[in-house]
């Protein structure tokens, strides 16, 4: 074995408090600012929160689509929201959260890099996830609670599932399951496709780790196809209840949407500023390593799974610059978004980062350091910095005052929508009482006004063009039917529409840069029947399994990891000796 | 050592090409952000620089597009910009491009003529704008010669404008029984007869607002069956004049699509109304009002704004009668220019062609829309 | 549930006859509003609970003594249940409290509040009386209206109430003008105003000079039949046919008449109207 | 005799309940100017009828927001107030009504006012907390004046006298 490797391999990890302190550190204060508020989807969360925080077991809520299910979107990360806003109010009880997901990615890709690489260089990738541009981006500009907090627990999960198919350990099964279904808990899209990108690549690893083995220690691969099986009947079973109410609407109201433009499954070269925000932020630095990761992922075949998930993760998330999104999903590809797909690819290659981290201190020591601080610095920068540069809303201004009015008067015996509010109506839903026809989750709306043309929220309808602005003429002109009384307008360019369609503004905020136009003659709001109201079982399920299994979760991984543990770490990679390559041509 | 080498190069390899292809053959979704065009679109034919063109207008790269023109010399970029989005706020400000179509009219060898559609979405529905193009080859590049359409200056004068504008004083939240107050004004429904087209049943009508105060309007209807129970509830929407001066009809028009007037019993009519401040001006001039026969059945004319201010958006509805003076269509349209003061704007409203032959008269209104903080 | 029936009609049972050495002597019926002495008999503490759809009222007692509901604290007119309830006592009686006839209050709807002169029976007045605690006075009440209109004799009606309620109607005069309505019972006087507007236009006549290659279009002074002047804003429509081409153009009046200029089409038939009323018509043959 | 009388009034009462009550219509003729169209004076006694419904379940639930829809004016107060004084107490009472016997004797010629007299039988029964304290059979006379609101007519004043 080279020099090199000796020293790289024999070097003590980077402590683990350390790391967290450093996330700390970065994001406390950033979080403590409330930064993710300007993103894109925070305040949906908050939304949701409040809802849960009033009606634990019924997720049926009124405020938006005349009513719709919030059982179409697992609740996990919002319920602990509502949770922790007894204490620190929603805002606040929404950092918190985010924090925890940021300090658990911390110990998740730390024990999920120790399968593949030296605890040293796992403690590097650890360090690395603080600063990894696309997590930065997620929780501050695009504010996905979500898939931030679903990833964690399922990195988590995965050295679990190492164990158990490996070597078959009971307690490695039972911690696997129960933090696979918690993850699922707090968002399905990361289970179903984590499953591909991170579960097949650690499997592949079983066989490769159970044929190299001495013959003690091996593993028969009919045990491995056993356990495999066995854990994934176990966690589909799991999963299938704790998120029941979620299946049942799935499958009675399946997301049967014209599909809605998003930029992320834009070219990024025919659209640069389009690849700049899709790419350039989320990966940062990481760029730099990719030859790396293919050159070091190629040779060692120990790291070959790793490196084929990274690719196929890597390829989908360019979206529309190459054809494997859209072989791959085929119409899912006009549905789900695509950064989530890089971030996923951003978390396989943290192993590679921290390997080449290793080796470069190894071998140049300070200059490394300090290079590497740096790059991770600007790439962490960028990505928290995103929002002020792309904000979600080019403009910021306040909603309490239209709440405000809504509140008053009894203006929320009638419903409203609104023009030009953007990603504002979330917080707006959050401040009145009031019903809206419009919304912010589309997939949970059924209002056929909405689902027929292809656009989003209604607030930004001139932004998708003919199929937009039907969507808006059509609930217009049934706002008799649903109680629509009030169009709260911030976007001056709606107003002729109103005014040919027998609107009249009656009353203004803001300095009149949001003008309340009213209608004559509509009836005050009622509630609209629809098939998809969860029954009350739904709700007890909906309010029990999904948060218990988390605290579940919580209490399983503070088992200790039992006897074996102490003989062959979990990580097959400390045996193994390092074929060292040149490591930076 | 080797196959992991292999590995890595074929890795590499497919990641190129993948992009190559994704690049060089764009899906709809990469299209549509790219502007609709890929890499691949170049002036080397007039249908394909007419085609640049209408996607460099899609994308609003009005630098780009006006670089592009043969004719730049004759006008700046920002009247070739005024040009397509107006040179006043009006519906053409806030549109926006949702398709384009190239229809070539005739070409040599040094040059061509092309009509280019320009499909545009307004927050009232689309309109089409077309424009004849005329292209000169130059080199292996065809160049296009954009055909402005320059705004009339209206001659610097003083226009007093002394009508009438009344104002209301509501009555307070609180409970208006046995107290004095004012209430609607009275409006009266003068006409009223449904027809049964493809579409669904249609109710046409016109209301009168008999009363000496200004009028907001609207009608709602409701289809009854036989025995009285409601089929559906509609309103006249966008098709009415919302609002009427004393003594002012307008036509309404309201669709129930997918019904039949065979399933109807009764109808029931709530004209609804309210006082509203108005004002009397601006005073539209509809002139040189022409019924088209078949095969393209339209009526044209031009409005002319008689007052001293611009009037944004114009929305004109016309009553088409029969013979007996019955009315047997309503039609509108909007104008997706604004109404400069004495600068005549044509319109066209086309005409259902199985109803042309009966129609022998008809009769126009205007709505206006005026911008927000303009008073 | 078998054995809640049964404890339930058990308690009654005994409810009934422990009654019967402990009573209240409750009014058949008392005024709003008034104070109310119930004698009572028997000895003890015990609550006395009142109760309509109209008002709920409860008072601590002492069985034995007169039990007295203070002034103002009973005052909805209605039908009441008095309810005793005691450690050993209770009972119900039925009561009723009639509304005040000291007239307070007079809902005086007047409509419409704008009307075309020359209307008969156009103005209609409905009246309902209540007494100082918004209860509807049932009892006959005469009820004298009054309209007086520019331009007319004051019209004078005198009507009695039934059950609360009286209505009337008046014919409007021939003046525009601000007309008063009065409505006047038991010392109480309610006043509408009701704004008679001219009626529709009747002879409206317009005249055509040319005016460079325009035609300068003036109507007379508007008037309705009674000769009074068309509000201002009132829409004129004028229509110029020429062929089959057509010019049309609606104009609110402005100080009595309408004005306005339209292209000058040799042979055009000009023609005005407003609302169903037409004009006269000129050939324009300059 | 009482006892009889009382035990036979509570399953009548039990019974009774559950079902909808008689209703009887007399024919109109009114003086006024306006006719009033059969139609008018259908949705006028299905709206009064339901109104005693949501009469019902307001001092039943204790719940003065369901008068909302039916009742409005001094008729909404009175009523709301009552539901917050009995609720104060701890009572809750139920009106459950028998008969009508309602006849349409004013409607005034601005169509925005119309008066009935209704003869409503119905019992009275008082709750104190789940304990009932007094249950009476009552006949009374009901003066109602109606006023039309967006899509039906609400009741401004609901007045019981002696029969």
């Amino acid at each position: 074995m080279k020099p090199i490797d000796r020293a790289a391999s024999s070097a003590q990890p980077l402590p683990m408090p350390l790391i967290l302190l450093t996330a700390l550190a970065v994001h406390l204060p950033l979080l403590l600012m409330k930064l993710p508020l300007k993103s894109y989807d925070t305040n949906f969360h908050i939304f949701f929160a409040s809802h849960y925080l009033h009606h634990w077991f019924n997720p049926w809520n009124s405020k938006w689509y005349a009513g719709f299910s919030q059982a179409t979107y697992p609740p996990l990360p919002q319920q602990w929201i509502a949770v922790l806003s007894h204490v620190l109010g929603l805002e606040m009880g929404y950092m918190a959260v985010q924090m925890a997901a940021i300090l658990l990615l911390v110990v998740g890709v730390y024990r999920f890099s120790l399968l593949w690489v030296s605890p040293r260089a796992a403690s590097f990738a650890a360090l690395a996830s603080v600063f990894l541009g696309s997590e930065s981006f997620l929780v501050y500009s695009a504010g996905q609670l979500a898939t931030t907090s679903a990833a964690p627990i399922y990195l988590n999960a995965l050295p679990y599932l190492f164990e158990w198919v490996r070597y078959g350990r009971p307690r490695a099964f039972l911690k696997a399951a129960i933090l696979f279904t918690a993850a699922a808990a707090a968002h399905h899209a990361t289970l179903l496709f984590g499953s591909f990108f991170f579960a097949v690549p650690v499997l592949a690893l079983v066989v490769m780790d159970a044929r190299s083995a001495s013959s003690e220690k091996s593993t028969g691969m009919g045990a491995v196809a056993a356990r495999t099986i066995g854990i994934v009947v176990v966690v589909s079973a799991a999963i299938a209840l704790v998120l029941l109410p979620f299946w049942i609407a799935l499958i009675h109201y399946p997301v049967t949407q014209t599909p809605i433009p998003h930029a992320s499954r834009a070219n990024y070269i025919l659209s640069p500023q389009w690849g700049l925000n899709y790419f350039v932020i989320p990966y940062g630095a990481l760029i730099l390593a990719i030859p790396f990761i293919i050159w070091r992922g190629s040779i060692q075949p120990r790291l070959r799974p790793l490196l084929l998930g990274f690719w196929f993760a890597f390829l989908v998330g360019l979206g529309g610059t190459t054809p494997v999104a859209h072989l791959l999903l085929g119409r899912a590809f006009e549905v789900i978004t695509m950064e989530r797909f890089s971030y996923w690819a951003t978390l396989l290659a943290l192993p590679f980062v921290g390997l080449l981290a290793a080796e470069l201190i190894a071998r140049f020591r300070t200059p490394a350091l300090i290079s590497l601080m740096v790059l991770a610095a600007f790439t962490c920068g960028f990505g928290v910095a995103w929002s002020t540069y792309r904000p979600a809303d080019a403009e910021s201004f306040r909603v309490d005052s239209a709440a405000a009015w809504l509140n008053r008067d009894g203006h929320d015996r009638y419903r409203y929508v609104t023009l030009g509010f953007g990603n504002k109506i979330s917080r707006l839903a959050v401040l009145t009482d009031a019903s809206s026809v419009d919304g912010e989750w589309n997939s949970g709306r059924l209002l056929p006004e909405l689902t027929q043309n292809g656009a989003g929220a209604l607030t930004s309808s001139k932004y998708f063009g003919a199929g937009g602005m039907k969507a808006l003429r059509a609930i217009l002109r049934h706002a008799d039917h649903y109680g629509l009384k009030w169009v709260l307008v911030h976007d001056p360019s709606y107003d002729p529409l109103l005014t040919f369609a027998g609107w009249r503004p009656v009353d203004d905020l803001e300095d009149r840069t949001i003008v309340i136009w009213s209608k004559d003659g509509v009836p005050p709001a009622q509630p609209i029947p629809s098939p998809q109201k969860p029954p009350h079982w739904q709700g007890i399920l909906w309010g029990t399994l999904p948060f218990g299994s988390s605290l579940l979760a919580i209490l399983i991984v503070l088992i200790p990891d039992g006897r074996h543990d102490e003989e062959d770490d979990s990580s097959g990679a400390v045996g193994q000796p390092l074929v060292a390559g040149t490591v930076l041509s | 050592m080797k196959r992991g080498a292999l590995l890595a190069l074929v890795l590499a390899a497919l990641t190129v090409l993948f992009i190559a292809i994704g690049t060089l053959h764009p899906n709809a979704s990469a299209r549509f952000f790219a502007g609709g065009e890929g890499l691949l679109s170049s002036a080397s034919t007039p249908e394909a620089a007419a085609r640049k063109l209408g996607s460099e207008i899609e994308l609003r790269a009005w630098q780009r597009a006006y670089n592009s023109l043969g004719n730049k010399a004759q006008f700046t970029e920002q009247e070739f910009f005024h040009d397509i989005t107006g040179y006043h706020e009006s519906l053409r400000t806030y549109a926006t491009l949702e398709s384009y179509e190239v229809f070539p009219q005739h070409a040599t060898a040094s040059d061509a003529d092309v009509q280019l559609q320009l499909h545009w979405s307004t927050v009232v529905g689309s309109f089409t704008d077309t424009r004849n193009l005329h292209l000169v080859r130059n080199g292996d590049r065809w160049v296009v010669d954009w055909p402005l359409v320059r705004s009339k200056v209206v001659p610097p004068q003083v226009i007093a404008v002394n009508y009438l504008r009344w104002d209301v004083i509501y009555r307070g939240a609180g409970d208006d029984w046995g107290i004095q107050d004012v209430e609607a004004p009275h409006v009266r429904i003068v006409d009223m007869h449904p027809v049964q087209r493809a579409a669904g049943v249609v109710i046409l009508g016109e209301l009168l607002n008999e009363d000496i105060v200004p009028a907001y309007v609207s009608v709602r209807a409701t289809l009854q069956k036989k025995d009285g129970t409601p089929i559906a509830s509609e309103g006249s929407f966008d098709k009415i004049s919302h609002i009427l001066l004393p003594k002012q009809v307008t036509p309404f028009l309201i669709s129930f699509p997918n019904q039949t007037l065979a399933d109807v019993g009764s109808i029931r009519m709530e004209p609804i109304s309210a006082l509203v401040s108005a004002s009397a001006d601006p005073v539209i001039e509809i002139q040189n009002q022409q019924l088209h026969p078949i095969p393209d059945p339209a009526l044209t004319g031009q409005l002319e704004n008689q007052s001293g201010q611009i009037v944004n958006v114009a929305h004109i509805i016309t009553s088409f009668y029969n013979q007996t003076g019955q009315v047997v269509w309503i039609a509108d349209q909007y104008t997706n220019r604004a109404l400069m003061p004495q600068t005549p704007v044509p319109f066209r409203i086309p005409i259902p062609e199985d109803l042309a032959h009966s129609i022998s008269s008809e009769r126009t209104v205007v709505a206006t829309y005026r911008a927000r903080g303009v008073e | 549930m078998r054995i809640g029936w049964i404890a339930g009609i058990a308690s009654l049972a005994f409810w009934a006859a422990g009654a019967a050495g402990q009573t209240l002597q409750v009014p058949k019926s008392v005024v709003a509003g008034a104070a109310i002495s119930i004698p009572s008999t028997g000895s003890g503490a015990a609550e006395i609970y009142i109760v309509g759809p109209a008002q709920v009222l409860h008072q601590k007692v002492q069985l034995g003594e007169t039990i007295t509901i203070p002034q103002g604290a009973l005052y909805a007119a209605g039908r009441y249940l008095a309810i005793l309830s005691g450690q050993s006592v209770r009972g119900h009686w039925a009561f009723d409290v009639t509304p005040s006839p000291d007239l307070e209050k007079i809902s005086f709807l007047a409509r419409p509040s704008r009307l075309p002169v020359g209307q008969a029976n156009g103005v209609s007045g409905t009246v309902y009386l209540f007494d100082a605690y918004g209860n509807l006075i049932l009892n006959p009440v005469p009820v004298t209206f009054q309209y007086a209109a520019p331009g007319g004799p004051a019209q004078e009606r005198t009507l009695t109430t039934r059950d609360g309620v009286a209505s009337v109607e008046m014919n409007s005069s021939s003046r525009q003008g601000n007309a008063n309505f009065v409505a006047h019972a038991g010392g109480v006087t309610s006043t509408r105003v009701v704004e008679q507007v001219p009626g529709d236009p009747c002879s409206l006549k317009m005249t055509a000079q040319p005016a460079g290659n325009q035609i300068l279009l003036k109507t007379d002074p508007v008037r309705d039949c009674s000769g009074n002047a068309v509000p201002d804003g009132t829409i004129v429509t004028f229509t110029e046919t020429q062929g089959d081409r057509q010019t049309t153009v609606d104009v609110p009046l402005k100080q009595g008449i309408a004005q306005v200029t339209v292209p000058a089409e040799p042979g055009a038939r000009i023609s005005v109207a407003s609302g169903v009323v037409l004009g006269n018509e000129i050939r324009w043959n300059r | 005799m009482r006892l009889k009388l009382t035990l036979l009034f509570m399953l009548t009462a039990a019974v009774a309940g559950a079902q909808t009550p008689t209703v009887q219509v007399a024919p109109y003729h009114l003086e006024g100017s306006r006719p009033l169209q059969q139609q008018t004076a259908e949705s006028a006694v299905r709206d009064y009828l339901q109104a005693w419904q949501s009469l019902h379940a307001a001092f039943l639930h204790n719940q003065p927001d369901l008068l909302g829809r039916d009742f409005t004016g001094t008729a909404q107060k009175q009523l709301a107030h009552a539901i917050a004084a009995q609720t104060a107490l701890g009572l809750h009472t139920t009106y459950n009504d028998q008969a009508h016997d309602i006849q349409i004797v004013f409607y005034s010629p601005d169509g925005l006012s119309l008066q009935m007299l209704d003869t409503v039988t119905y019992t009275q029964q008082v709750f104190l907390g789940d304990q009932s304290i007094a249950q009476q059979l009552m006949k009374a006379r009901y003066v109602i004046v109606l006023t039309p609101a967006e899509r039906r007519w609400q009741l401004r004043v609901f007045e019981a006298q002696r029969p």
